[in-house]
């Protein structure tokens, strides 16, 4: 019997699903919110794991193993999905896709302004010679 | 693994023979598919495949029985063949010829292959949900119907909202298998067997006490039903619906509402205990189904769905939006059979909750699949049906068409003569007729599902009123189209036909033969 | 749920102060991990949120400290700790980073600790698969589609939570939900708490301090802990404390805790083990040495009907991402 | 003569088929003839019903002398368990009668309106409801089980929906179906639910059965039962506060206003009540609030009548004042089961009598309609009777019908028994004292009833010939197709009371059927054998009536008279007497501004605060949907933050039990 008991496991493994739940309610990118739905997963893996063992029997293992494939499933079609996405509104961004809602709602947008970002690098003075490199524009809050 | 449980692990294979035709017409036709880009090939072939699936079902062997009794432990397999199953599978391939006639001319000849193949593998995987008797299986055919789905969703349109759909759809079913799966450790964990049945027997130990199931069964009986409620549209597990259905095309709105409804009540009498094989020994069966939580948590997701579903379609405009909520809204009225099935009394031949959950379900499917059918039917790139004003003079431009889709809303309201009457009279009168120490709880649940039907009526109706008594926009030009209108009379028929009897007696013998392993359940439970 | 309070067992009702009040502790450094998670998730901001990193880590720690066994650390116990802390740790990293790749490289890190659980848990086999297909795979490819993305650098997206509060306040909820559930259902240390009081008693009152007063004659209400015990010690002398209890007959009720007692100790449960009701902890099996071995059985008998359709998932998965990135699109579905 | 079962169930088909084939036929070829099948459905329902009334008391007795119904059964719909409901018809007397007053009616109705809808665009549309609604209405009559009544009484409310929404470009009228639908809706629930509990309690759906367990229940139960199924009467029928709708429900065109919303379908609910009349007379609770809702509504609607200037709300109005009537009398029914079937048998006698002259007054204001180019405010055109005067003299039958007019004129009889019931109620009993206070206000309500019919008719009538612009030049009389319906109504009108009440004949015919076992049978008998005429209470009725026709005989017709001799007589103050207004604002002073008042605040009360109300219910769901409406902001991030909302709260929900 391990020293270590199913509870703690069991707690790991509640934690790793709330925090991958709180990641997809709250990150933006879509890849991050897929990478938390796995960590949910992961959670559930963790979970099943830890009662094998308790329980000395394969299942929770079997189980396990199917997560990952279908996760895996799941990922090739995310990524072709959040690729041809981002093809479209060039961002990654979930909160872009919100013009289907309820009729006569107005859009959510960001209001807050983003702090003004840090100054830029000194630039090495370049000899004239060598193009000047173009200054990147700042990204602005955009719905 | 001893001699007689291999034999019957070989034993199983000849029933699986209508999921191995489909899946084997898929690949066919995903291969097919890189060849000839024709629509009306594929269709064909796919239907082939239904017609040939369902003749094997009707050929294979029947039920896994129980009249030997070495073959007791046949509810360890993973899968099993008993009346549900057999009554979903049959249903699946059903849907299966319905939707491929619904899609007929719905796809373009280029994307024609892969959407029928995926919808091949997603009906297999209605009759394997069902046939689930083990959390690896389950899970596997539940995502078996999600996985296709995210294709079907965005393949056909690459338009802005068809995309937005799809993503929706794809992020929020991917968090909802991650409640399912979180809910099914917590399940393994309680008996350390991935066997449901093992599992229901674990939760029925002597040592605990009756209706009452440990913390862990609580949590994943939560979790089990947000995650599943996402598949039933029970609110608050709803939200992606209306959304969804506007930007996909129709036909995967129909999809939506219907098939994926069924996959997940299906899941739900499984994991929950609300069916049981009936070859497993009359034990004390409390399962998770007959505890004394789990009718609470059905109670109120009943009240709060169909109550948020039928005031939200009120002030609707877009018709898919509008079939949308009121999807919701019947979601609520199957979950209160849930609610009631474990106090039910099941006196000779009354219909207990699982047979009116399962006759409602096969009444809705008619007259919801019907309802998007004929906004599909209706529907041209030049003169798309979108919002109700377009449906407005639909009776003096089409009056058979009209009268259809009256049909339709009629059954969806409750109105007498429809299949969809049969079906709230059945899930009304089961509430009423619950015979325990709180039986007005039920009553009174009854009353909010009565007060709700009739609030429903009012939106249903609105539409009525457009198609007649509304002068046309534009006029509608609806193209020819033999399948889709292949499709309506089914539908109409069934809604009719299911209504009525011998219709409305046939079904309810085969929904009771298929719930009827319920029974034993719940007599042991009442002792 | 007052609709349905009359259905309840009012012993057990409990309302949320109550509910609260008895768990304190757990309530305590989950809120402490939410007020601290709160302040790390992304915002415009403009200082580094330490006082949230504090906080997170004190939450962490004082978990850990709830954990801890009594009875010594042993180098598993280490290394438990250790993944543990890194698969949190990389949890929380991966919801506060503002930069995508470092979120996604957070992630691998939770998935490599898990990997080392897995090990912990003999579960060799299932580590190897969840680092190659996981970490292997799906995060670098994401990472890969996460750099071509970023061309332009961070964007405001990425800087912004959505609802920080309301989400985090539901994972504060859920997540000290299911600690006491947890809790309540593997924590026999409190049972052994009032065992030990009982077995200690000197007088019925000590007793009826740990458990209630006693039934008057006929009555048939029964002993609070029994339905906890039973679940606790499984195939233990739990049967033999009611009668006592109800006899009001102190030394025999002494001896049946006692007995209780050495009952478990002699099986060997510590803090956290137990209930399986229906299985005998004693009896219970261990897993096989050869994990893949073992797996590989099970797959191919019990589960080969599962494996079909992983299969064909994996069939209509590849296909799906081909159709869907290739596009053979047009406008045909409405 | 044949089985009665074997044309019973033509009585509902014909007008089925009636409605189908104008429904494939009418809008592409019969066009213009698209009123013939509905006729042919009428009338040959109307004449198998005949048949039907005729074999009805020729059928088998039972032991205690009274005939048996004979139930049909055609068709099991469904059965699941113990529920067996069967497509079973049934005629007894109640149906009979019933059948002949719809069926009649109906017939009379369509071929009026063949004359009245004449060059209408939705012609056959028209026709296809109106036979469709005379199928569902006929069905609901001959239903033989709750459930297939439900369902009959569903399709009458939506057959109703379609008609007053009929010229659906008005916003008006579409509101006004709109209105209607949702109110009535809110009634059925209750219907719906009485339904379940008696399901409940007794296992069946069959009014046999139901009925005849009625003593085996608890009085709460029954109590409840009966209060739930008079909710559904109380919003078919429009009693208050569910009357609302009936008022608006004057949008849809003037026959169907006859047909459906005065003479057949509001009457559903008188029907429902009646023929639960062995549960309800065992519940003298349920019944001591159907009476004092219907003699409650009967006043408020009189009430707000007189001072309408909208003569087809006048009589929308005063046909809930008769329908409030008609609840009295059932709710009178207490004590014995001998009052209870005088009860019934009264209120379906004045329902029968008021259909007659209800139809034909909604017909003649209909007629003057299409005479004035559709202006129906009565301040803008008078003096029709030279112009109009076949519509005059019927109209005349009609008001006088209502008004209750002595000894001739039918509603005085009807109206008398009515009085009598509640009379013989206020003789004992534990609410003697407030059938006594319903008594002297139903007495009350007649003279206002006598009051507001001749001040209607003699503003349409008499005074001064004025006519709006929108008549043109030579408005015309009700053409034959028009005319001869409104003269056999008069007939009916004049003659059903004299010949059907005192006579006996139909209360004859019908408490033969009330008498049956299946009445109360706890109750004691009545010492009285049959039921005598209450002359006292005729007399009094009588004076109320006419005074009430005196008066506005008095200040509609008769003042510019009164006020010419006075001018005359002292003939220095002309300037002050050609100031008639002094003389009418005396009377009014002294006789109009009381009662305007009250009637000015019954209807402020009914407009902002039950109608509000009632408004209010209806827009609750919207409302809710309105609220719950910024949940649905297009996030998916919030969709699945409200899922997991959901989550924990169930789950801490779950563990706080």
């Amino acid at each position: 019997m391990s020293p270590v008991n199913l509870e703690s496991y069991l707690l790991v493994g509640a934690a790793l699903f709330v925090l991958g739940m709180v990641g997809f309610l709250t990150r933006r990118n879509m890849i991050l919110i897929f990478l938390s739905a796995e960590m949910m997963l992961q959670g559930v893996a963790l979970n099943l794991v830890a009662f094998a063992r308790y329980h000395g029997d394969l299942g929770g293992q079997v189980l396990t193993l199917f997560i990952v494939t279908v996760a895996a499933c799941e990922a090739a079609v995310a990524l072709a999905l959040i690729l041809m996405l981002y093809r479209r509104r060039k961002s990654l961004d979930v909160s872009l896709w919100q013009e289907l809602r309820e009729p006569n709602l107005e859009p959510v947008v960001d209001d807050e302004p983003l702090p003004a970002p840090p100054p830029p690098p000194e630039l090495p003075h370049l000899p004239v010679a060598g193009p000047k490199p173009e200054e990147q524009p700042h990204e602005t809050s955009h719905v | 693994m001893t001699e007689a449980h291999a034999q019957l692990l070989v034993g199983i294979w000849p029933f699986l023979v209508p999921e191995m035709i489909l899946a084997g017409v898929a690949c066919i036709v995903f291969l097919g598919g890189t060849v000839r880009a024709d629509r009306h090939l594929w269709a064909g072939v796919s239907l082939l495949g239904y017609v040939a699936a369902l003749v094997a079902l009707h050929l294979g062997p029947a039920t896994t029985t129980p009249a030997d009794p070495a073959l007791a432990h046949a509810a360890l397999l993973p899968v099993l063949f008993d009346p549900l199953t057999k009554l979903l599978q049959a249903l699946g391939f059903l849907t299966g010829i319905l939707f491929v006639l619904l899609s007929w001319n719905e796809v373009d000849d280029r994307q024609a292959a892969d959407w029928h193949a995926c919808l091949l593998i997603l009906v297999a995987g209605i009759g394997l949900t069902a046939a689930a008797n083990d959390l690896v299986v389950l899970f596997l055919a539940l995502e078996m119907v999600s996985i296709p789905t995210y294709v079907m969703l965005y393949v056909p349109r690459e338009n802005a909202a068809a995309q937005e759909a799809a993503l929706k759809y794809f992020l929020l079913s991917v968090f909802s298998s991650a409640l399912v799966v979180f809910g099914f450790s917590y399940l393994y964990g309680i008996a350390g067997q991935t066997n449901l049945t093992l599992i229901l027997e674990a939760l029925n130990a002597p040592e605990t006490s009756a209706r009452d199931i440990p913390l862990l069964a609580t949590v994943a009986l939560i979790t089990i039903v947000a995650g599943l409620g996402f598949r039933l549209k029970a609110a608050p597990f709803h939200f992606y619906a209306p959304d969804v259905f506007q930007g996909g095309p129709t036909v995967m709105a129909a999809l939506l509402a219907w098939v994926h409804k069924a996959t997940g009540f299906v899941a739900l009498l499984r994991v929950l205990g609300f069916v049981m094989p009936p070859h497993v020994q009359p034990r004390e069966f409390i399962g998770v189904a007959l505890s004394e939580q789990t009718p609470i948590v059905f109670w109120f997701l009943a009240v709060i769905t169909m109550t948020w579903g039928n005031a939200l379609a009120l002030v609707q405009d877009n018709l898919k939006r509008l079939l949308a909520y009121s999807t919701v809204a019947h979601a609520g009225y199957m979950l209160i059979t849930l609610a009631t099935a474990p106090y039910l009394r099941h006196e000779a031949g009354a219909v207990d909750g699982v047979e009116a959950l399962l006759y409602y379900l096969i009444a809705y499917g008619a007259m919801t699949v019907g309802a998007f059918a004929m906004l599909a039917y209706l529907s041209t790139p030049e003169r798309p049906v979108d919002t109700i004003d377009d449906l407005a003079g639909l009776s003096r431009s089409h009056p058979a068409l009209a009268l259809t889709m009256a049909i339709f809303l009629f059954s969806l309201i409750g109105v007498p003569l429809t299949a969809g009457f049969t079906g709230k009279f059945l899930i009304f009168f089961g509430a009423m007729s619950v015979e325990a120490d709180h039986a007005y709880l039920f009553w009174m649940l009854a009353f909010i599902g009565v007060v709700n039907a009739a609030i429903g009526g009012w939106y249903y109706l609105r539409l009525i009123a457009v198609m007649y008594l509304r002068q046309p926009l534009q006029p509608l030009a609806p193209r020819p189209n033999l399948p889709g209108l292949a499709t309506l009379i089914v539908c109409v028929a069934l809604t009719l036909g299911l209504g009525v009897p011998p219709g409305s007696t046939w079904l309810l013998r085969h929904v009771k033969g298929a719930a009827g392993a319920a029974e034993t359940a719940r007599e042991l439970a009442r002792r | 749920m007052a609709l349905f309070l009359d259905l309840t067992d009012p012993t057990r009702g409990e309302t949320l102060l109550t509910f609260v009040r008895a768990h304190w502790p757990i309530w305590a450094i989950v809120g402490l991990g939410f007020v601290g998670l709160y302040t790390l998730l992304p915002a415009p901001r403009r200082s580094a949120p330490i006082w949230g990193g504090l906080l997170t880590a004190a939450a962490i720690l004082l978990a850990g400290v709830w954990l801890m066994p009594r009875d010594g650390a042993w180098p598993e116990s280490v290394l438990f700790y250790a993944f543990s802390l890194l698969a949190v740790a990389g949890g929380i990293l991966m919801l506060s980073q503002k930069n995508p790749v470092h979120a996604a490289l957070a992630f691998a890190l939770v998935v490599l600790s898990t990997c080392g659980l897995f090990l912990l848990l003999a579960a060799p086999f299932l580590m190897a698969a969840t680092i190659i297909i996981y970490a292997g795979a799906i995060v670098v490819t994401f990472l890969f589609v996460i750099m071509l993305a970023q061309q332009a650098g961070l964007t405001s997206a990425d800087a912004r939570a959505r609802e920080p509060f309301l989400a985090s306040l539901t994972g504060f909820v859920l997540l000290g939900t299911l600690w006491i559930v947890i809790d309540r259902t593997y924590n026999v240390a409190p049972l052994l708490r009032q065992l030990d009081q009982v077995a200690q008693a000197a007088s019925w009152g000590e007793v009826e301090q740990v458990w209630g007063t006693a039934p008057a004659k006929g009555n048939d209400k029964t002993l609070p802990a029994l339905e906890p015990l039973r679940r606790a010690f499984p195939g233990g002398p739990v049967d033999v404390l009611e009668p006592a209890w109800s006899r009001k007959d102190l030394p025999a009720l002494k001896r049946s805790a006692q007995a209780l007692l050495d009952y478990h100790q002699e099986h060997g449960h510590r803090r956290g083990t137990i209930a399986v009701p229906g299985h005998d902890a004693a009896k219970r099996p261990e897993l096989p040495a050869e994990n893949v071995a073992g797996l590989g059985r099970s797959l191919f008998t019990h589960h080969l009907v599962a494996v079909e359709l992983a299969g064909v998932l994996l069939l209509v998965a590849t296909i799906g991402a081909i159709v869907i990135a290739a596009g053979r699109r047009g406008e045909g579905l409405r | 003569m044949f089985d009665v079962c074997s044309y019973l169930w033509l009585i509902p088909a014909l007008p089925l088929l009636g409605c189908i084939a104008t429904a494939a036929l009418g809008p592409r070829w019969l066009r213009g003839q698209s009123h013939w099948p509905c006729i042919l459905g009428a009338v040959g329902a109307c004449v198998l019903s005949v048949l039907t009334l005729i074999a009805v008391p020729q059928g088998a007795v039972n032991a205690d002398g009274a005939p048996v119904p004979y139930l049909c059964s055609y068709y099991e719909w469904f059965r699941a368990g113990d529920v067996d409901v069967s497509f079973a018809l049934r005629a007894d007397g109640l149906t009979a009668v019933m059948l002949v007053t719809v069926t009649f009616i109906g017939s009379l109705i369509v071929i009026y309106s063949v004359g009245y809808m004449h060059g209408d665009p939705g012609y056959p549309r028209y026709f296809a409801v109106v036979s469709l609604f005379l199928f569902s209405m006929t069905g609901l009559v001959l239903a033989n089980n709750f459930i297939v009544l439900y369902a009959f009484w569903e399709g009458v409310g939506l057959c109703s929906y379609l008609l007053i929404g009929y010229w659906f470009s008005r916003p008006s009228a579409a509101a006004a179906a709109r209105k209607a639908f949702l109110v009535t809706r809110l009634g059925d629930i209750g219907l719906f639910l009485g339904i379940l509990v008696l399901w409940t309690e007794t296992n069946s759906l069959d009014f046999d059965v139901v009925l005849g367990q009625a003593h085996t229940l608890s009085a709460e139960i029954l109590t409840i039962a009966c209060l739930l199924l008079f909710a559904g009467a109380v919003g078919k029928s429009a009693q208050f506060p569910l009357h609302v709708w009936l008022p608006d429900a004057m949008e849809g065109p003037s026959p169907v206003s006859a047909l459906i919303h005065a003479a057949t379908m509001v009457t559903a609910g008188v029907y429902l009540v009646a023929r639960c009349m062995p549960l309800f007379g065992q519940a003298p609770d349920a019944q001591l609030v159907v009476a004092v809702i219907g003699g409650f509504t009967a006043l408020l609607a009189a009430l707000i009548a007189l001072t309408q200037t909208d003569l087809k709300r006048v009589l929308a109005y005063s046909t809930i004042s008769q329908l409030g009537y008609m609840f009295l009398a059932l709710g009178s029914g207490v004590e014995h089961h001998r009052l209870a079937a005088l009860a019934a048998t009264a209120a379906i006698f004045h329902l029968v009598t008021h259909a007659f002259f209800k139809a034909l007054l909604f017909l003649g204001a209909g007629s003057v309609m299409h005479a004035m180019g559709d202006v129906i405010d009565m301040r803008r055109f008078g003096g029709l009777r030279k112009l109009l005067p076949v519509t005059h003299w019927t109209f005349l039958c009609g008001a006088a019908a209502l008004a209750g007019f002595p000894v001739i004129f039918s509603g005085f009889w009807s109206k008398d028994e009515i009085l009598a019931v509640t009379w013989e109620a206020s003789r004992g009993g534990p609410h003697a004292v407030i059938y006594f206070v319903l008594l002297v206000t139903a007495l009350g309500t007649a003279g206002l009833t006598a009051f507001y019919t001749f001040r209607a008719y003699f503003m349409t009538f008499w005074g001064e010939q004025r006519l709006p612009e929108e008549a043109g030049h030579h408005p015309h009389d009700a053409a034959p197709v028009m005319g001869v319906p409104l003269m056999i109504l008069a007939a009916g009108a004049v003659l059903a009371g004299i010949v059907l009440g005192p006579t006996g004949l139909f209360g004859g015919f019908l408490e033969h059927y009330w008498s049956r076992s299946e009445l109360p049978t706890r109750l004691q008998a009545a010492e009285a054998g049959g039921h005598a005429l209450n002359v006292p209470l005729m007399l009094i009725s009588a004076a109320v009536a006419l005074g009430g026709i005196g008066l506005a005989y008095v200040l509609y017709v008769r003042t510019p008279a009164l006020v010419g001799t006075a001018a005359r007589m002292l003939g220095g103050l002309y300037g002050w007497s050609r100031n008639k207004f002094y003389l009418d604002e005396l009377f009014e002073a002294l006789f109009v501004r009381p009662f305007a008042g009250l009637a000015r605040l019954c209807k402020t009360l009914d407009q902002y605060l039950v109608d509000g109300l009632v408004d209010l219910i209806g827009q609750v769901p919207a409302f809710v949907g309105y609220v719950m409406r910024p949940f649905q902001n297009g996030l998916v991030q919030f969709y699945a933050l409200l899922m997991a909302l959901g989550v924990a709260g169930f789950l801490l929900a779950t563990m706080l039990r």
